[in-house]
């Protein structure tokens, strides 16, 4: 099972997002921005940092970048995609996802161990946790608001597509406390949420995140 | 643009310099004048007068510092690589790890602009740590503010907090610790210093020189703008004509950009990697003036240096302008001319600009040309390494005495049913109040190797993913007892630095500093000064550690009030396996009991108890006992070796109320307290060389024994309660723990949100 | 070359968390009487001469702003 | 009410990332001939009728920009 790790310029959480890979039982390869080539992996994560320095907007350059444009093809004919947090805002941009972040409410940069409520395990991201369960991840952003218009929304509340919310107070303003969402096909997940930095109680404040990379290996070995 | 060459300065030999205005006295001027044999070009006067700066120079400092070296002994010098002199120094771990560490201060521009001056400090200390050729792992940043609720502080606190934050976020470097102080002394002065340190394998060491005649110097990063130019413009002004446009007196702001740096970074890696390095200097204050002459003075030739190569960000730079701006985000290189192309290549790839602006040549000259004409020739010894020395004045202030007099001892004390509320009191105050605020602006995760970090006495990291190793870090620095005593000031930072690191189960090895005092030209600033400098150097002796570096940041004042005399020191520590750290939060393990080791006296001079319920500064500091500090790390590393501690957390501001009111709350359980006769001193005296440990009840016997083994006085002072949400303090009462966490997270968010 | 400026502002639908700071701050500054406030984005631009404005638009619209969230103004300036 | 907008610069000789890295991508996507790109802040304000230009100058000045790295103007708007 092959999973890519893209990096771009100002990337920072490539590492943590292999070595997450790594622990699920599955192997990482590192993928470069400036190349038009996936190498054959079954499944690619989009990690976190300031791509470009998220200057213009967070993951507005990025989205441009030759790998992205592989990335889109690819998750249209189903491959998982997952994006955390810079990750997250690179998939709105490229419009996998809808909707978009914008800047924390507070406008600080907040780092913090974030409870979230499983709400959706039925994407490739997912399946190892329990409808409803809690898992207790870090979270490290200053433009984690989830913004989309009213019917966006409403659409991602009717299918069930909110896959993550934010328990207790809202961090950030996100609109219904949204914390991560994901496609109509349920392969691409992007939240704001660190679930990397949560895959042993020595670093992390829990092992809460790796069922999302173990929920990974299940699906791409059952598919 | 008439630009001023060797020529020139040869043929006017009576012109008029602004060189005071530059800031060089008038012997300094005539020493310049004597080393050339004529009076300097503009660009020769830029060179010196930013690198005979107090900053770059350490003219008043000197003398003093050598008393480091002096001090250090071979032994403490064991497992050092590289020491003072270079840019940071160096530690071998074991495991084939070396680590480097630095701190630095940005004191007076994180004034002017806190956002920007505090994010440029933080890139600059990292730049330091790449240039040994190391990856830099984590950041700290010791500050210091004016009173947290004067209404600059609402300016400056933010501002700066945001732009450490902003930088090393975006870097990718986790903050693992440093220190938010409140007192009326910084108003008009902050104190932003920054600490970062990285990580190499042993044989990956990079020092800074230029050697191998023909080899290639290479300017790599940012372009060079006007930014951080400051007095240098008066040179420009001089220089430019009416019809080009006089230039306006520049700020001296420089603004980062933390993307940039983040790529430099992983270029420079890379590099070093590929083993296409010689040499390496980062450009920090003084810019190209410092590497270059920095690099040529180490090294064992000359060099030839073609300014206008330098990639620049304005137009009509002069060449004194360009020497000297501080632009950030650049490194300058040494590389052999086969590697050239491989260098660039790496450049390339992650999109950095590189350039080749001289050489390596024959000789000892560092000279410098714009458009074949040469605008330097000097020896570059006597820009960066043999700059003037002073033996400044020192004078031991006349009122010290009757400070030290007004002891603390018929300040009134509180009442016994008074005492709950004092504690509470007290861990609202801002100075003890919980730091969250600031941290939580702090990415303390990403890397994937925070194993400690904020609340914890020191911030640890894991160094070797398959063998654990790992180093904890703390800086400390307590002003008030410092300005009471500064020998001793200095010996209770690192004292207390040194205790927070054995807290955590590491073993000490290496110090670093930021000596951080108001005007050398002030004799009782210059006695403070030299009596931390002692107080430092022989404390380490005592403790058998090194200080491999550090910093020097005078002229903290406002008006003809000194700051507090802070030097701050950090103590690294070594952990053969970071899975067995001793966390701060109690309540781990089902039942746990908590006992105090070391002793209690009645000590208040400089206390956090005095200047919180009286403002009250006098007296003298607790007192020091190295020894004591150094068989208390030893309990606590054994402690933690044999699994016998679930917790520990050490006494110092505040004292043992405080010390409670933080283990039951970052362990979120409560706890029984009993103490003895003088309940007041038991709560609130600051007694050094005391640590509070949660040893579970199965290890009792065991982890008591060998303390009176060892001589370490200890006591049962209570137990932790799962069931209980309250601290309770036999003949007292109960605190419940909403209301104290209430009142210690709750101060600074009321403040600054 | 001709001077374009482009300025990107958040729709106002959405929430706009520093325009909203700005507003809830300058009452405690003493300035009264500025009833709403929205922050946005402002770019200067040096553009060749033959950089029509349909390419102007081009990268306003998938660039500079996101049209999920943020409406744009494209204008040529004099120098 | 006067609609006011504000808009907050870095100054010319002060670095500016944000400027840099979008004029450094255009070219990547395919737009040529933008020789240069600086990004600052825009700020629409409604302001009551009795707020003098004066106030505004001084609102600009001590808190939309920071003046020792930008430069800042104020317009009145048609509304
Ligand atoms: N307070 C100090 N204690 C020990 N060494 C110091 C102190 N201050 C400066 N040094 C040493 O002097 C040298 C020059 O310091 P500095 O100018 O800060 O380095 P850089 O040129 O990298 O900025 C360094 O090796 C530094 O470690
Ligand atoms: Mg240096």
């Amino acid at each position: 099972m092959r999973v890519g790790v893209i990096t771009f310029p100002g990337t920072l959480d490539d590492v943590d997002a292999a070595r997450a890979v790594g622990y699920a039982g599955g192997e990482a390869v590192k993928l470069w921005h400036a190349d038009h080539d996936l190498k054959d992996v079954d499944a690619v994560i989009v990690p976190g940092g300031f791509s470009y320095g998220d200057y213009l907007r967070c993951g507005a350059i990025a989205r441009f970048a030759p790998v992205m444009q592989e990335v889109v093809d690819a998750a249209k004919k189903g491959m998982p995609v997952l994006g955390i947090c810079n990750g997250f805002q690179i998939l709105c941009e490229a419009h996998l996802l809808p909707g978009a972040l914008i800047r924390n409410h507070k406008l600080h940069f907040v780092c913090r161990d974030q409870w979230l409520k499983v709400e959706n395990n039925a994407t490739a991201w997912t399946s190892r946790y329990d409808n409803g369960a809690e898992i207790l991840v870090p979270l490290k952003s200053g433009e984690g608001g989830y913004q989309a218009d009213q019917s966006t929304l409403d659409e991602l509340e009717g299918e069930g597509r909110v896959v993550f919310r934010y328990v207790g107070e809202n961090p950030n303003g996100s609109r219904n406390d949204i914390a991560g969402i994901t496609s109509a096909n349920g392969r691409v997940v992007g939240l704001m949420p660190h679930p990397e930095h949560a895959i042993d109680a020595l670093t992390g404040p829990t092992d809460d995140g790796l069922g999302m990379f173990l929920s990974l290996v299940d699906s791409v070995v059952k598919a | 643009m008439t630009v001023d060459t060797v020529k020139n300065a040869e043929s006017t030999p009576d012109q008029e310099q602004p060189y005071k205005e530059l800031g060089l006295k008038d012997d300094e001027y005539a020493r310049i004048k004597d080393i050339l044999g004529r009076r300097p070009t503009d660009a020769e006067l830029a060179m010196y007068s930013v690198m005979w700066s107090e900053h770059c120079s350490y003219k008043s400092s000197k003398v003093h510092l050598k008393y480091f070296s002096d001090t250090t002994t071979d032994e403490m010098r064991e497992k050092m690589l590289a020491g003072i002199g270079e840019n940071a120094g160096v530690v071998d771990i074991g495991d084939g790890w070396a680590i480097t560490f630095k701190a630095e201060s940005h004191n007076h521009p994180s004034y002017v602009e806190p956002y920007q001056g505090a994010a440029t400090g933080v890139g600059g200390i990292v730049r330091d740590i790449l240039a040994m050729g190391a990856r830099p792992l984590a950041v700290m940043d010791p500050l210091r503010f004016g009173p947290a609720d004067a209404p600059d502080t609402r300016r400056v606190l933010p501002g700066i907090v945001a732009g450490v934050g902003g930088y090393g976020n975006c870097l990718g470097l986790p903050n693992i610790g440093g220190e938010v102080v409140f007192d009326a002394t910084y108003a008009g002065n902050p104190l932003v210093n920054a600490l970062c340190v990285g990580a190499m394998r042993v044989e990956d060491l990079h020092l800074a020189h230029a050697s191998g005649t023909g080899n290639k110097v290479i300017l790599f990063g940012a372009r060079t703008g006007l930014d951080g130019i400051g007095g240098v413009s008066v040179l420009a002004s001089e220089t430019f004509d009416d019809s080009a446009g006089k230039r306006k007196k520049l700020p001296s702001v420089q603004v980062g950009d933390p993307f940039t740096e983040k790529v430099l970074i992983e270029c420079c890696l890379e590099l070093f990697a590929e083993r296409i390095v010689v040499g390496i200097q980062d450009l920090g204050g003084a810019g190209l003036a410092c590497a270059t002459s920095e690099l040529a003075s180490a090294g064992d030739g000359g060099m030839h240096v073609y300014l206008d190569r330098v990639p620049l960000r304005a137009t009509g730079m002069t060449p004194a302008e360009i020497l000297s701006s501080e632009s950030q985000e650049r490194m300058c290189a040494v590389v052999r001319p086969e590697d050239l192309d491989a260098f660039m290549a790496v450049c390339a790839k992650w999109d950095v600009i590189a350039t080749e602006i001289g050489e390596v040549t024959e000789g000892d000259r560092l000279v410098i040309t714009w458009h074949d004409e040469v605008v330097l020739d000097v020896p570059p010894r006597t820009v960066a390494h043999e700059g003037p020395v002073y033996n400044r004045p020192i004078e031991r202030p006349a009122d010290q005495d009757a400070l030290q007099a007004d002891t603390p001892d018929g300040l009134p004390k509180p009442a016994r049913e008074e005492l709950l509320d004092l504690v509470k009191t007290m861990a609202a105050s801002p100075n003890l109040a919980s730091k969250r605020w600031v941290t939580q602006q702090y990415d303390r995760y990403v890397r994937g190797g925070t194993v400690l970090s904020q609340p914890a006495d020191s911030g640890m990291i894991r160094i070797d993913e398959t063998t654990n190793r790992g180093v904890a870090l703390s800086t400390d620095c307590n002003g008030r007892y410092a300005k009471l005593d500064p020998y001793a000031g200095a010996q209770l930072a690192l004292a207390e630095a040194y205790r927070n690191v054995s807290t955590t189960g590491a073993t000490p090895v290496a110090v670093t500093n930021c000596l951080n005092f108001g005007s050398p030209e002030d004799p009782a600033v210059m006695w403070q000064f030299e009596q931390a400098v002692k107080g430092l150097a022989d404390g380490c002796v005592e403790l058998g550690i090194p200080v491999t570096g550090g910093n020097v940041s005078f002229y903290n004042q406002t008006g003809a009030t000194a700051i507090l005399p802070t030097p701050v020191v950090g103590v690294l520590g070594v952990i053969d396996d970071v899975r067995r750290r001793i966390p701060t939060g109690i309540g781990a393990e089902a039942g746990e009991t908590l006992l105090l080791l070391g002793e209690t006296h009645a000590e208040f001079g400089g206390s956090e108890w005095a200047h919180v319920v009286h403002g009250h500064l006098g007296g003298l500091p607790p007192k020091v006992d190295l020894q004591r500090e150094k068989l208390l790390g030893e309990v606590l590393v054994a402690g933690s070796r044999d699994g016998m501690l679930s917790a520990a957390h050490d006494l110092s501001d505040g004292g043992l109320a405080q010390a409670l009111v933080e283990t039951c709350l970052i362990g979120e359980v409560g706890a029984r307290v009993f103490l003895e006769a003088d309940l007041f001193t038991e709560l609130f005296s600051e007694s050094t060389g005391r640590v509070l440990v949660a040893v579970p009840r199965t290890e009792e016997l065991r982890f008591t024994d060998m303390c009176t083994a060892r001589g370490l006085p200890w006591r049962k002072v209570g137990v932790v309660d799962p069931e209980s949400d309250a601290l309770e303090v036999q003949e007292l009462g109960s605190l419940p723990l909403a209301e104290l966490r209430e009142a210690w997270e709750g101060t600074l968010p009321a403040l600054f949100d | 070359m001709a001077r374009v400026v482009v300025d990107v502002m958040p729709k106002p639908e959405i929430l706009d968390p520093q325009g909203q700071a700005v507003a809830n701050a300058l009452p405690r500054l003493g300035f009264d009487g500025i009833t709403s406030v929205r922050q946005g984005k402002h770019f200067e631009l040096e553009v060749a001469d033959d950089v029509d404005d349909a390419t102007l638009a081009k990268i306003a619209e998938t660039f500079l702003a996101n049209p999920v969230i943020e409406d744009w103004v494209v204008r040529r300036v004099e120098a």
